[in-house]
């Protein structure tokens, strides 16, 4: 132990020391209200504790007021919110999927860590998540990861990429849990800033839920798994540094480093404890580690703890206190058990060889009071500083560009007008670094382990069999599309989650409920601010309108280099049921001789395509019509049909178009296709690579073509017949015929020549 | 007929293993690292997964699990056992098996439906396959090279003890594109895919891993 | 041809699993007396010709840049005898 | 305290993948001169007390069987000074 403890009564009786809040991230006003709550100046410990819970990150204080719509979408009483069973607050959402299950699903970013050491930034981004969810009471049963980088030639995504990938794969795969979908995206607005978001998804018996409240006075908080080592508190040396110890402080990594294998262990270890009932309450240790820990479970119980600081298991015994309440050391999990059940908690534990221990007590104080070797170093009220932290309303102005920049259409640019450009423009599409074949990527991810997975990439969702006695299973799917966030944040948000409801859809699972993870830049920026409330306004609208609440999520700010902020980036995650798993449907043609059939409506929509992003380099207009009257009848009849049997394949129709997806449901199992676009729209160029929304392609068999034809016409879709499957080239009628064996080139080699 | 399942610290597999023994229609029997004794079993599979995280080299914490101790000594006396991925370097690590299991060529993790021939089916194991047939069931490994000396391998091929190959590109740098061996009685297989995801064809690329599973059960019945 | 080794390891503070792995199984196989246990990694360079200055202070750059990630290991280099 | 430090190496007749990249890597950033890389594990193990013969024998012993693998590597131990 080094150096001298602040203490309570310190405090108390030197009220005018001068304490580094404002190296600790206080504003001035922040610093007053905390000696306001306290009635003296905080001790350092304190300092701590409420600069970290304050900080963006921890208390939500510039987007809280916008998310607030969030909830009430759900209080109005949407269609879909009575299968909510655990909302925003907790430490993920729970979903009823019925037959009793419950299922919980959360993404959550990394992206900061990620850019400074990719592969355990990444790696303990995916760990973090699987920690929110088993939180829950639930066996996390899938992952998923959501990537953004910069341009894909550039040196940085050189660095960056294959190590946020072997780091995602690295940690998910020695958890065994399967990665079942996610995102690889370029774009020059992520360069220095890569968005590295990862979501869990975890099943149980819905009266199983576990919350993060520590309640019944006398109850234990016991912390388990990792020793708590310096990890992540570069930032709090300056409490040991600047004032109140002359000693030098030892130097604190500010990186994480992860360890998959004491996670797997805790999660088996968890999994045992929540069968046998042992646990009253559990929270996971994350962002702020112990501090945030312990003051929720306070707060969110009856209102008071008392924790024993000393006993905590060091790896490093020259960490002060703060710093031990502050360390996000990893794979570390707090449970509340009453003492009659501790023994068996712990010999759980010690069969798993988790070290576990006794660090405080639960009482009705309504006092958060911590002691350091007998010396009181912290007594405050938990509320203040779990929930009752500080909240904005911050500034906020559309940007004065942003009618230039939809003003700047893309109809002034080139567009392929011979049979020959098209062709070409095809496999120059299929080739971008943002619709070539991500198997680069998801070859390093096991898909397989656990046995249960029905759909993983390249599939349009990810499904998962979560009761292989019935066949019921849950689907998930994410999305997000940074241009077209650009252009018009509000529409970018509603399409993003248009699109994951359409994937979830199409797999014939029907989509129940939402999370997000709000990827934007610096919340200080007038601009950014609005693009956050658009979204969020523009999220919370779609909620209403397509019945799905959103149960959880996370934002993510200061996404940006310099006064350059990210495209604003919502990703969405949707989740659907599927009753029997064995009626999913695949999205590549399977049959020669299915009728090949478009669903929706083409117009002329290239603002924030693909296309112009890749061909011309450009950004500019309004993105595709959001309709998302449309976009629920679609769901409606893909969810009928998957569960009558009556389509083969289904996929939709987003980046890059109608030429896309025809690609793609060709390369799946070398299964070509001949169709006329003469019905789609005016030219073929548009019916292309347009990328109208709630539109999907299905090929149906010869035998179940007018029973899904009277369906669509029963629900009010447009139906375009396309052609019919078969021979070994996508050929396009009268205008061009790509071999199988040339597209499929074209599609594979672009990240492999890359990151080889 | 009972097959036991050992799961270890860090074991991922097992679950799976376990599911594929029971539809092939034996009673699997989940065994525990730390067990000294092998409760009445009458075959062994050691599953896939990250055993002690695999931190130190795949296996090499594993092999020194109490468990192991029974399980190479009555492997010597000829009860059947399969490695699978992680199964099969604990094997190696071992000596149970010759050779080793080395990080992939391309040092990547790789997830992928494999292509293999089966080459010899008078194993354990493989019985229920023809010499020569071509089956896919999934591989995923980070250190999945096989290697050995020339003369370990030569007697490997020239003995029959080479159980599966890999067909089309070698997915990982392992010699002569070997997938699998036996011992030399070929009771003691390791294989680096996994037969266990390939048992059901609404989860697997196929349903070609059962016949690792009826094979030994169809073995022990006839013994 | 000469020789260098480049010893990278994980700086003191930083969660080394694969150390505490091996530190953990030791006693087991019965070795005791083992407080602790780091792992890293062992680089060996075999230069064309002879170590110079220049070139030493060029692997030092290696080393740095390529070899470990300086946001948490450290590196040595030296000459093998 | 004192510390004992094991290498381990593969054999020089197995193909070692991550040394070859290292291998192929430094030409690119400007290393020139490098006719060969191999990369290995470096176990630094802090004993309590004095470092005796036993107890070096007794690494020696946990060197082969857990440290290595004889099959593809070779190990060498010795005191730190
Ligand atoms: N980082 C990733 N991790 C896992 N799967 C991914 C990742 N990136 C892409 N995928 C998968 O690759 C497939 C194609 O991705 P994408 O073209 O973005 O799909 P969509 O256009 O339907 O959103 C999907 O199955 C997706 O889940
Ligand atoms: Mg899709």
């Amino acid at each position: 132990m080094s150096g001298h403890i602040d203490t309570v009564k310190q405090a108390e009786t030197t009220p005018e020391a001068e304490q580094p809040f404002r190296e600790l991230g206080l504003r001035d006003d922040e610093y007053a209200r905390i000696r306001g709550i306290l009635g003296r100046r905080p001790t350092s410990a304190e300092l701590a504790m409420y600069s970290v819970m304050w900080s963006e990150h921890c208390s939500y204080k510039s987007s809280k007021v916008h998310l607030r719509q969030f909830a009430d979408v759900v209080a109005k009483g949407t269609a879909g919110s009575d299968a909510m069973l655990v909302g925003i607050g907790e430490n993920a959402g729970v979903v009823d999927v019925g037959q009793g299950w419950a299922v919980t699903f959360k993404v959550e970013s990394h992206n900061h860590p990620s850019y400074v050491e990719p592969y355990q930034g990444a790696a303990t981004g995916v760990g973090g998540i699987v920690r929110d969810i088993m939180s829950m009471g639930a066996r996390p049963v899938a992952v998923m990861d959501q990537l953004r980088f910069g341009p894909a030639d550039a040196p940085d995504t050189h660095r960056v990429l294959p190590g946020v990938v072997a780091g995602v794969g690295g940690y998910g795969n020695c958890l065994g849990l399967p990665n079942i979908g996610g995102e690889v995206v370029f774009d020059p607005s992520y360069a220095g800033n890569p968005l590295v978001n990862a979501l869990c998804v975890g099943v149980m018996r819905a009266e199983d839920i576990k919350l993060a409240h520590a309640s019944g006075s006398g109850n234990l908080v016991v912390l388990f798994g990792a020793r708590t080592g310096g990890d992540g508190i570069g930032g709090v040396s300056v409490l040991a540094s600047e004032t109140f110890d002359d000693d030098k402080p030892t130097k604190r990594p500010s990186v994480q480093v992860g360890d998959p294998f004491m996670e797997k262990v805790l999660i088996e270890c968890c999994l045992e404890v929540f069968a046998a009932d042992l646990v009253v309450g559990i929270q996971d240790l994350g962002g702020a580690g112990l501090s945030c820990a312990t003051s929720e479970l306070a707060s969110n119980g009856d209102g008071g703890m008392h924790v024993w600081l000393d006993r905590v298991p060091l790896r490093d015994m020259s960490l002060r206190p703060e710093e031990i309440l502050m360390s996000e050391s990893q794979e570390r999990m707090c449970a509340v058990v009453t003492p009659d059940r501790l023994d068996a908690f712990l010999e759980i534990c010690a069969r798993w060889e988790v070290t576990a221990t006794v660090i405080g007590e639960v009482n009705d104080s309504r006092r958060l009071t911590v002691e350091w070797h007998g010396d009181l170093i912290a007594d405050v009220p938990p509320r203040t500083v779990a929930h009752e932290g500080p909240v904005y309303e911050r500034p906020m102005v559309r940007p004065e560009w942003q009618d230039g920049l939809q003003a700047d259409d893309p109809s002034r640019l080139a567009r392929p007008t011979t049979t020959e450009q098209l062709r070409d423009t095809v496999l120059r599409m299929v080739a971008a670094p943002n619709l070539a074949s991500k198997s680069w990527v998801t070859d390093q991810y096991d898909r397989y382990v656990l046995g249960n997975t029905v759909l993983a990439q390249p599939e349009d969702a990810g499904v998962v069999r979560i009761d292989p006695a019935t066949g019921l299973g849950v689907a998930l799917a994410t999305d997000g599309n940074g241009r077209y966030g650009k252009l018009d944040p509000y529409a970018g948000a509603q399409l993003a989650l248009s699109e994951a409801y359409r994937n979830v859809a199409v797999s014939g699972a029907r989509p129940l409920a939402l999370t997000d993870c709000l990827n934007f830049g610096s919340p200080e920026d007038p601009a950014v601010m609005w693009q956050f409330a658009e979204a969020t306004r523009g999220l919370a609208d779609a909620c209403r309108e397509l019945g799905v609440p959103v149960t959880g999520g996370n934002v993510s700010f200061y996404n940006q280099t310099g006064d350059q902020a990210i495209n604003p980036t919502p990703v969405v995650g949707v989740l659907g049921v599927i009753d029997d798993v064995t009626r999913r449907v695949p999205m590549g043609f399977a049959a020669e001789g299915d009728t090949v059939l478009l669903l929706g409506t083409t117009r002329d929509e290239l603002g924030g395509s693909e296309w112009a992003h890749h061909v011309h380099g450009h950004l500019g207009g309004r993105p595709p019509q959001v309709d998302l009257a449309a976009e629920r009848a679609l769901a409606e009849l893909l969810v009928e049909a998957a569960a009558r049997g009556l389509v083969r394949a289904a996929h939709d129709l987003s980046d890059g178009g109608l030429a896309q997806g025809l690609s793609e449901m060709v390369l799946r199992h070398d299964v070509g296709v001949t169709v006329t676009l003469g019905e789609v729209t005016g030219d073929a160029f548009t019916a292309l690579f347009s990328e109208s929304a709630a539109r999907v392609v299905v090929a149906v068999a010869p035998e179940r073509l007018d029973d899904f034809r009277a369906a669509a016409t029963a629900a009010g879709i447009p139906v375009t017949a396309l052609g019919r499957t078969g021979g070994d080239a996508l050929v396009v009628d009268g205008v061009f015929r790509v071999g199988v064996g040339e597209l499929r080139a074209a599609h594979d080699a672009t990240l492999p020549a890359l990151f080889a | 007929m009972r097959v036991g399942v050992v799961t270890f610290p860090g074991s991922l597999d097992d679950g799976d293993a376990r599911r594929a023994l029971g539809l092939a229609g034996a009673e699997p029997v989940a065994l525990w690292h730390g067990d000294v004794r092998l409760s009445a079993v009458d075959a062994v599979v050691l599953p896939g997964g990250f055993s002690y995280g695999d931190y130190l080299r795949c296996g090499a914490i594993a092999r020194f699990a109490p468990v192991m101790e029974r399980v190479i000594e009555r492997a010597r006396e000829g009860m059947p056992v399969l490695g699978i991925c992680n199964g099969f370097q604990i094997l190696c690590e071992s000596h149970l098996l010759p050779g080793a299991l080395v990080r992939n060529d391309h040092r990547k993790f790789v997830c992928r439906d494999q292509a293999l021939r089966v080459e010899s089916n008078t194993t354990a194991w493989t019985t229920a396959y023809a010499e020569g047939q071509e089956i896919v069931i999934p591989l995923k490994n980070g250190e999945g090279g096989f290697v050995a000396d020339d003369p370990t391998l030569d007697r490997l091929e020239g003995e029959g003890q080479v159980v599966v190959r890999y067909l089309g590109s070698n997915p990982n740098g392992s010699y002569r594109d070997i997938a699998g061996i036996a011992n030399e009685v070929g009771n003691v297989v390791g294989l680096m895919p996994h037969p266990e995801h390939a048992v059901e064809a609404l989860t697997g690329p196929s349903t070609d891993g059962v016949g690792f599973f009826t094979s030994v059960i169809a073995g022990l019945v006839s013994a | 041809m000469a020789r260098v080794v480049v010893d990278v390891m994980l700086k003191p503070e930083i969660l080394d699993p694969q150390g505490q792995a091996v530190a953990t199984a030791l006693p087991k196989l019965g070795f005791d007396g083992i407080a602790a246990v780091r792992q890293g990694k062992r680089f060996e360079l075999e230069l064309d010709g002879d170590v110079t200055e220049e070139r030493l202070a060029q692997i030092r750059n290696a080393a740095e840049t390529l070899l470990s990630n300086p946001v948490i290991e450290d590196y040595t280099v030296r000459v093998e005898p």
